[in-house]
């Protein structure tokens, strides 16, 4: 797909987009001289993490900057012609028919109160003057393609009533119904696990090459350039950082930010060292069964769903056990019942050798400072309302043999360690996503716990800043000795954090072992699939050169 | 769907028993005999006693209330003690006059509500964003009586384009009886809108900035499509709870407007027979208005799929 | 799409609402001219008379039923449907000679058997008649029997001489002892509708709207003017609407836009901004009312004649009565009211306020300062203004008054069962002396709502009820009025006035001391 | 906090000025007035605006500017009495029915909803009848009338609140269910509810002068700007002073309450946009 001689399909012409100065604040550049050729039919890689303005480069093109955001300079030139200068009508002939745009939450992105016929149909009642039985032919032939199963009932139903994939194939089919000559993807399937990614991202690529569409794919994961485009435009904080073939930045990125941005992809670590055989079992689950109460009637009683069924696994002090799964697959709620958070409908989970339904206010009192939990979400899991200092400190007060000097003490050197020795006074709403995740971290390991359980700890945050937090909870599992349970989706992390791996799927262990021959011949048909849909894996293959 | 309907009416079966009890024995407790108010300064103490034995006043609590209640359930809410009149036919008399103003009112205010909110909400932090918010916030300060009496002295009194006293009802002669509507809706038109407006462009500004709408410009609709098309439907949803919250509530009389416009609605039934210590008639009232805040609730949960389909009538 | 769904359901709501408002276009009759309009400030309560009444339910029902006599326009008691009437030597046996020309609404006529129908009726203990404690143990006399002789003659037989038998028969709140039809009473005896002999019949009643009144064409009036609430009394318009307009300002603003024609018993606080205008004409008549403080003598704090003369003492009655009434009432202390014929130079004598004798007496009697509460309600304007301003007097003296707003129910629960400090209290119009202190004068234990219950007082009572001479009865007032002004059982305020004001287009309307409106002989230009 | 009243724009500012004329009318008020509010002067009813009098007399020739001040005492006590019972009442029933779900739940709610099923006023109204109409039944009459919608907001934001992850992470402290409530769900219930007071105190303020309007508010002669425009009534036409002044007097003071109320809801969530 050699880049055609007449002008490009899209070209962007040292386009600076700025903030207009309202209320007080002076005018911000967020975009700075950003310029680059999309030809007919190619796919292109816009890269960066959040605040890099890639969102702001796709929105641009169709002028649907959020209020208060102008394009200030430069050109957007759709086959030569300037979309910035084109008028209201002019513009919105271009939306739809000539430029497709899919977006990145499932749940907003198709109007909840309207039939998915009427959605799927307005675009083309507007662009093509067809009649409505031969836009609903054309509807049921577009679902069929993104593989919808029974279109008709499809049609007439709401989108509350599908799956987020489900959801983002819709939208596929919406857009590509018109078929527009460039398809912008802004982050489509960020909020789809590994599986439906693939299916989306796969089917997206058949309907571009079927239609000769070009598409400019908006992410944050390098796996997914690798894997689905063939050049990069690589952006950060608003400025250009590199472009070129895919496989050639990412096997020897030039720019320093590309080097980091490659570099903190997660690899395979040869010094991670299991525990040695002597170390007791700290953790035993047997035959853990937890349900979810089911929504009670007025007389009768809800019916309970099972979400965990039968699962067994043993953690080893000092160990770390990642435990992988889609989500739904129950591993979240695992977690929270090893802390005793969760009451068992069947089966046992001890510490130390003592049941957890069975220990003492004494036992569970000790029980509380040795299991620990880090939370996925920075934004939910520290209290707005409190400072840093009294948020880490929390398990503290519990602890009887010390006293408030100490207690003082021990907080701010935990702050040191995990880098944050003078955020004490700050509130959760003045730090970065980041700086609250070491927080939650520092909360767990403040009281010298035993055992930590982090429920997917960094897939919230940024790819850099994501290697950054895991390589601080590995120094301090280190420092400590304390053994971790890491429940995650990301395979790429699990390598380069745990000994052992555990494989969920629908609320059972389908296959567990140690990561290096798991990874190497998946026994189990899930675990393989798993393993093809994570792209990051591949590129973490290549030569580092 | 029917089953809903019954369901949901069985478990307001015990508010109304409790709203029965509680309306019973309070307005017992209130100072004042009625067989005393009938009767004038000049009764004495035989004649009282014989007026309480005529009104079943001296039998025991319970069994008053079980049978005024027992009949009330088939519909005979008794006589009231002043007029003799059955208290079911006058409270629905009273009612529909209440019922005209309110509905009326709250139509237009919801009107009103949802084109300014959406506008407001639209153009944000422009000149029609203040002077809609700085309207509802002045609106909302305003008392709702004041704003009566400020109308009826402008347009009553001074100007006398309307009439405002001895109200005619709709039997008599139709036209007049709308001109006597007309001071009583715009104030509460008025009144209502204000709220009504800050909750359509809060709940419209949170829609604007979500996804569909983005999508559904990129499809090329106008401006005017993604507003009335998508934007409306969804910001009106939670309007609507409130919409049928003021509804439950204002049906149950609006006895200042009322009391303000001489209209003989059900509030200003309500408050005569309080003072009167008319007790069927009090009792008939807030039970009647306990049914109508029931009803008129179930029936805005009803329709609220309509604007939001996730909400399935379960 | 969903903008059809919300434009669906708004258009259901607008048809319900015209749904509503065609449900109750029911046929009904255009108002015909001529029609007169008057206001009620408060709907009436029957219409059945002389048992469940206000004054304004007097009012209307007087235009409907005649009793065998009543008040002329001085008072006293004149013929209506009795011709004349002669009583036996010992004043035991009344004989009452009908007119023969009288008809009932219903075009039956008027026969004895009917007035002695009514009058049993009446004595019945479960017709709930006002005035059956009047023949009751502690009354003027009790009736032993009501015969009919012949068809035109009707004889009442007392078991003792009683001069008040007649000024009862004719009292407005007795609901005048209104002759009506059997047929206006059900078969279990309970009331369906008045069918009298006045020169009115009653049209529609549509509660806290109006009453609607029609001329009586059969009407045979007595020769010669009006007289009170006998004489000739001609109804004038086809129709006569009482229209129920609880708001004075309302009110006022209707009067001057010309959608009512009358409003009668006006509050001297609605006066302001009429008096001067030239489309209406203004009338104010004394009336034999009383506006009073009642003072509760058994109360601990009160029990010293020398604290209730403080209080006395601290009220001036003429200012009071000027700032109230606008001018429109006479200053009064004694319970015989000034438009009285009984009223003379002893009753005319008026208390002067001393402050600095108030406060020494209050010293002398023990009173240490804590408030004493002063019962009023809203339901009569003046009574909550004398309130406020006998609290503001009271103050200037030292005597702390604590004003208790309370609503007309409870008022007059507090009032028959006694259970007041102080309470401002106002009487309806009482057209014999005997009956303004017979409001003041009486047995606690038997009737808690009397204030002077002391034996020498009750016995002179007693006295003017029996004596007919007008000499003898005016000697005995004047011991009342001076004991009555020595004990201070209460303080009688003022005497007010029958307040009423007409649109121009208005004749012959005319009032005169009974508080109650009089439409007949009025008509419209 | 200067940062936040340039952010805040206008309309803060607009209020903060009227909720401070209040405050300044009632301090003012407890040291001078011109006139005794409660001495009458027959000689001189209804006088209009004059030099004496700046705001005309009523219809007993009392001082209608220092009623208003009197009454913006009593006015603003009795809604401020109101809002903090019907505040802390309804925060602690929200906070057990939320927290606490299961039958307290069930059962407060079926409270609430019984109370709500009755017109406020009417409620009110009746309970002032049997309580006797004094500041004290006033303020106990409206505060039952508004805690069910304290009820109902608290319940809703501990529902919210209850789901956060925060929550949790303070039960695996080791914190008791009181602690977590104590340390974690009341400080964030707060925001909202400080928000709900205000608009509370301008439905307490209507309220009051509405009862006062259907004749059962504060008993006279104390002023509150309820009662003093509901006795202006019979004089409309006349001595429109009457009205207009306390009218303007609750306009003014309610949009005041408004304005800081959204001032207030913007400054305690940095996150929300203006």
């Amino acid at each position: 797909m050699i880049a055609s001689v007449a002008a490009p399909l899209l070209r962007f012409d040292g386009v600076r987009i700025e903030t207009s100065g309202r209320a007080g604040s002076e005018a911000r550049t967020l975009l700075e001289g950003l310029s680059f050729d999309v030809a007919a039919g190619e796919f292109v890689a816009v890269v960066g993490e959040s605040g890099s303005g890639k969102t702001l480069a796709a929105r641009s093109i169709l002028n649907l900057l959020p209020a208060g955001v102008r394009q200030t300079a430069g050109r957007i030139e759709l086959q030569g012609r300037d979309l910035s200068q084109l008028s209201a009508p002019e513009m919105r002939q271009v939306r739809g028919a000539q430029i497709g745009m899919v977006f990145q939450e499932p749940m907003v992105s198709l109007n909840p109160a309207m039939t998915l016929e009427r959605q799927l149909a307005e675009g083309m009642q507007l662009h093509r003057n067809l009649p409505s039985d031969e836009i609903r032919r054309q509807s049921i032939a577009m679902l069929e393609r993104v593989r919808i199963s029974n279109p008709l009932r499809c049609l007439k139903s709401y989108p509350h009533e599908f799956s987020g994939g489900m959801r983002q194939r819709i939208m596929l089919a919406s857009v590509l119904l018109l078929k527009p000559k460039l398809l912008i993807a802004d982050e489509p399937t960020t909020a789809l696990d590994t599986l439906s990614q693939r299916e989306v991202l796969e089917l997206m690529v058949e309907l571009a090459h079927d239609n000769g569409a070009a598409v400019l794919l908006i992410t944050h994961d390098l796996g997914l350039v690798a894997r689905y485009t063939e050049r990069a435009i690589v952006l950060e904080k608003g400025r250009l950082m590199e472009s070129g073939f895919t496989d050639e930045i990412l096997a020897n990125p030039q720019n320093p930010y590309t080097q980091r941005l490659v570099a903190s992809l997660p690899r395979g670590r040869a010094d991670l060292v299991p525990p040695p055989d002597s170390a007791p079992t700290l953790l035993q689950v047997r035959q853990a069964c937890i349900e979810y109460p089911g929504r009670p009637g007025i007389w009768r009683a809800g019916v309970p769903t099972q979400v965990v069924h039968g699962v067994s696994l043993d953690v080893r002090a000092g160990e770390i056990v990642a435990v992988v799964g889609a989500s739904g697959s129950g591993k979240s709620t695992l977690g929270r019942a090893v802390l005793g958070l969760k009451p068992l409908a069947a089966g046992t989970i001890s510490f130390d050798g003592i049941e957890l339904a069975a220990m003492t206010a004494a036992q569970r009192k000790q029980f509380r400072r040795d299991a620990q939990l880090v939370f996925q979400d920075p934004y939910s899991s520290l209290d707005p309302r409190r400072r840093v200092r009294d948020i880490v400190g929390a398990t503290l007060r519990h602890v009887d043999d010390l006293d408030a000097a100490e207690r003082r003490a021990r907080v701010q050197s935990i702050l040191e360690e995990v880098g944050l020795s003078s955020f004490g006074d700050r509130f959760p709403h003045q730090m970065s996503g980041g700086q609250r995740q070491r927080v939650a971290i520092a909360r767990a390991v403040v009281s010298r716990p035993r055992l930590v359980v982090a429920d997917e700890p960094v897939s919230a945050l940024d790819v850099t800043i994501q290697q950054q937090v895991l390589t601080l909870l590995q120094t301090l599992q280190a420092q400590y000795g304390f053994a971790c349970l890491f429940i995650t989706h990301d395979l790429a992390v699990v390598r380069q954090i745990a000994t052992r791996v555990v494989v969920m799927s629908g609320g059972i262990v389908v296959e567990e072992g140690p990561v290096a021959s798991v990874f190497a011949a998946p026994a189990h048909k899930y675990t393989r699939e798993l393993l093809e849909a994570t792209p990051s894996l591949e590129v973490a293959v290549l030569p580092r050169c | 769907m029917l089953g809903y309907i019954c369901k949901r009416l069985l478990l307001t079966l015990p508010t109304l028993l409790l709203v029965a009890v509680a309306v019973f024995l309070i307005i017992r407790l209130i100072p004042g005999d009625p067989a005393v108010v009938l009767l004038g300064e000049g009764a004495d103490a035989a004649s009282i006693a014989g007026v309480r034995a005529d009104l079943g006043l001296d039998r025991p609590l319970p069994v008053q209330f079980f049978s005024w209640f027992g009949h009330a359930l088939r519909g005979d809410l008794g006589r009231s003690i002043v007029s003799g009149e059955p208290v079911g036919a006058s409270i629905l008399q009273h009612f529909g006059i209440t019922a005209a103003v309110v509905l009326v009112a709250v139509t237009f205010a919801t009107l009103i509500a949802a084109a300014a909110g959406l506008i407001a909400a639209w153009r944000r932090n422009t000149a029609i964003d203040l002077a809609v918010v700085g309207a509802a916030t002045v609106v909302l300060a305003v008392p709702s009586f004041w704003l009566g009496l400020v109308l009826l002295l402008l347009f009553g009194l001074k100007l006398g384009w309307l009439p405002f006293v001895g109200y005619v009802p709709f039997s008599e002669s139709a036209g007049q009886a709308v001109l006597f509507l007309v001071l009583p809706v715009v104030t509460l038109t008025i009144t209502e809108s204000g709220v009504l407006t800050r909750m359509m462009r809060a709940s419209s500004i949170d829609v604007l900035q979500l996804d569909y709408v983005t999508h559904a410009r990129a499809k090329g609709l106008s401006e005017r499509a993604v507003l009335v098309r998508h934007v409306f439907p969804n910001a009106f949803a939670p309007t609507l709870t409130l919409v049928g919250l003021t509804l439950g509530h204002l049906l149950g009389g609006i006895a200042v407007i009322e009391t303000v416009f001489t209209l003989p609605g059900l509030g200003r039934l309500m408050v005569d027979s309080v003072l009167a210590r008319d007790y069927p008639v009090v009792q008939g009232c807030l039970l009647f208005t306990a049914v109508v805040y029931v009803v008129v609730n179930l029936l805005v949960d009803l329709c609220y799929p309509i604007f939001d389909p996730r909400v399935t009538a379960r | 799409m969903a903008v059809a769904h919300t434009l669906k359901t708004l258009a259901v709501c607008g048809v319900l609402l015209l749904g509503c408002a065609i449900a109750w276009a029911r046929a009904g009759e255009v108002p015909r001219a001529p029609l007169l309009r008057a206001r009620l400030n408060s709907d009436i309560v029957s219409t059945n008379p002389g048992t469940r009444r206000d004054e304004n339910t007097d009012g209307v029902l007087l235009h409907i039923v005649e009793g065998l006599v009543a008040s002329r326009e001085d008072g006293s008691v004149g013929p209506m449907l009795a011709s004349r009437w002669s009583i036996s030597a010992d004043g035991r046996v009344y004989t009452f000679a009908l007119r023969p020309e009288v008809m009932f609404h219903n075009g039956a006529p008027l026969t004895s058997a009917e007035v002695v129908w009514s009058l049993k009726r009446y004595l019945k203990p479960e017709t709930r008649w006002r005035c059956l404690e009047v023949f009751g143990p502690t009354g003027i006399a009790r009736v032993e029997s009501i015969s009919a002789p012949d068809p035109h003659t009707v004889v009442v037989t007392l078991d003792r001489a009683a001069p008040m038998f007649l000024t009862t028969l004719a009292r407005a709140d007795c609901g005048g002892t209104g002759i009506t039809h059997p047929a206006s009473v059900a078969a279990d005896g309970s009331w369906i509708t008045p069918i009298g002999t006045g020169p009115f019949q009653l049209g529609e009643w549509r509660h806290n709207q109006f009453v609607q009144l029609k001329r009586f064409p059969l009407y045979a009036a007595l020769p010669g003017p009006r007289d009170g609430n006998t004489g000739g009394k001609h109804a004038l318009v086809d129709e006569l609407r009482f229209l129920i307009i609880p708001d004075s300002s309302a009110a006022r603003a209707a009067l001057v836009r010309g959608s009512l024609d009358i409003i009668d018993n006006l509050a001297p606080s609605e006066l302001m901004g009429i008096r001067g205008r030239t489309d209406l004409q203004f009338q104010s008549v004394p009336i034999l009312d009383c506006y009073t403080v009642l003072i509760q003598t058994q109360d601990p704090a009160l029990q010293d004649v020398r604290v209730r003369t403080a209080i006395a003492l601290t009220i001036d009655a003429v200012g009071l009565t000027k700032a109230i009434t606008r001018g429109n009432g006479s200053a009064n202390n004694s319970p015989i009211p000034v438009a009285s014929p009984f009223h003379h130079s002893v009753e005319a004598q008026l208390r002067q306020v001393n402050v600095a004798k108030a406060r020494e007496l209050l010293k002398a009697g023990g009173y240490d300062g804590h408030a004493i509460k002063l019962v009023t309600s809203r339901r009569d304007p003046q009574m909550f203004d004398a309130a406020v301003v006998i609290q503001a007097m009271a103050a200037e003296a030292g005597l702390q008054l604590q004003i208790d707003t309370v609503d007309w129910p409870a008022h007059l629960s507090r009032y028959i069962a006694g259970t007041y400090q102080l309470m401002v209290q106002s009487f309806s119009a009482r057209l014999d002396p005997a009956l303004s202190f017979g409001v003041f004068i009486g047995d606690k234990r038997e009737e808690p709502r009397k204030v002077w219950d002391t034996p020498r007082s009750r016995e002179l009572f007693d006295q003017t009820l029996q004596t007919a001479d007008p000499a003898s009865r005016q000697a005995v007032f004047d011991t009342l009025t001076r004991d009555f002004l020595e004990e201070v059982p209460a303080v009688v305020l003022y005497n007010s006035s029958h307040l009423s004001v007409v649109r121009s287009a208005v004749i012959g309307h005319q009032n005169w001391v009974s508080a109650q409106p009089r439409l007949w002989g009025v008509s419209l230009r | 906090m200067r940062v936040w009243l340039r952010h805040a724009g206008s309309g803060a500012i607009l209020g903060i000025s009227l909720v401070g004329a209040l405050l300044l009318t009632i301090a003012i008020g407890l040291v001078w007035m011109p006139y005794n509010p409660i001495a009458i002067d027959l000689a001189h009813p209804l006088a209009p605006p004059a030099l004496h009098h700046w705001f005309g007399t009523d219809e007993f020739g009392r001082d209608v500017l220092s009623r208003s001040m009197l009454g913006a005492r009593i006015s603003v006590l009795i809604a401020l009495a109101t809002v903090a019972v019907a505040i802390t009442l309804g925060t602690t029933l929200g906070l057990l029915a939320g927290y606490l779900r299961g039958w307290t739940d069930r059962v407060l709610m079926m409270g609430t909803d019984t109370v709500l099923a009755f017109p406020g006023i009417l409620l009110a109204l009746a309970l002032i009848a049997v309580l006797g109409s004094s500041n004290g039944s006033i303020i106990l009459a409206l505060s039952t009338a508004y805690t069910p919608s304290v009820v109902r907001v608290v319940r809703s934001t501990v529902l919210s609140i209850r789901e956060r992850e925060f929550i949790e992470a303070s039960r695996s402290a080791g914190d008791s269910a009181l602690e977590t409530i104590v340390r974690h769900v009341l400080p964030n219930v707060l925001p909202p509810v400080v928000v709900l007071a205000t608009s509370l105190f301008g439905w307490a303020m209507l309220s009051e002068s509405a009862l006062s309007f259907l004749g059962v508010g504060v008993p006279p002669p104390a002023p509150t700007w309820g009662n003093m425009l509901s006795e202006s009534r019979p004089y409309m036409d006349i001595a429109g002073w009457l009205s207009i002044v306390p009218g303007l007097c609750i306009a003014g003071t309610l949009l005041g309450i408004n304005l800081l109320g959204d001032a207030l809801r913007d400054w305690l969530d940095p996150r929300r946009e203006s």
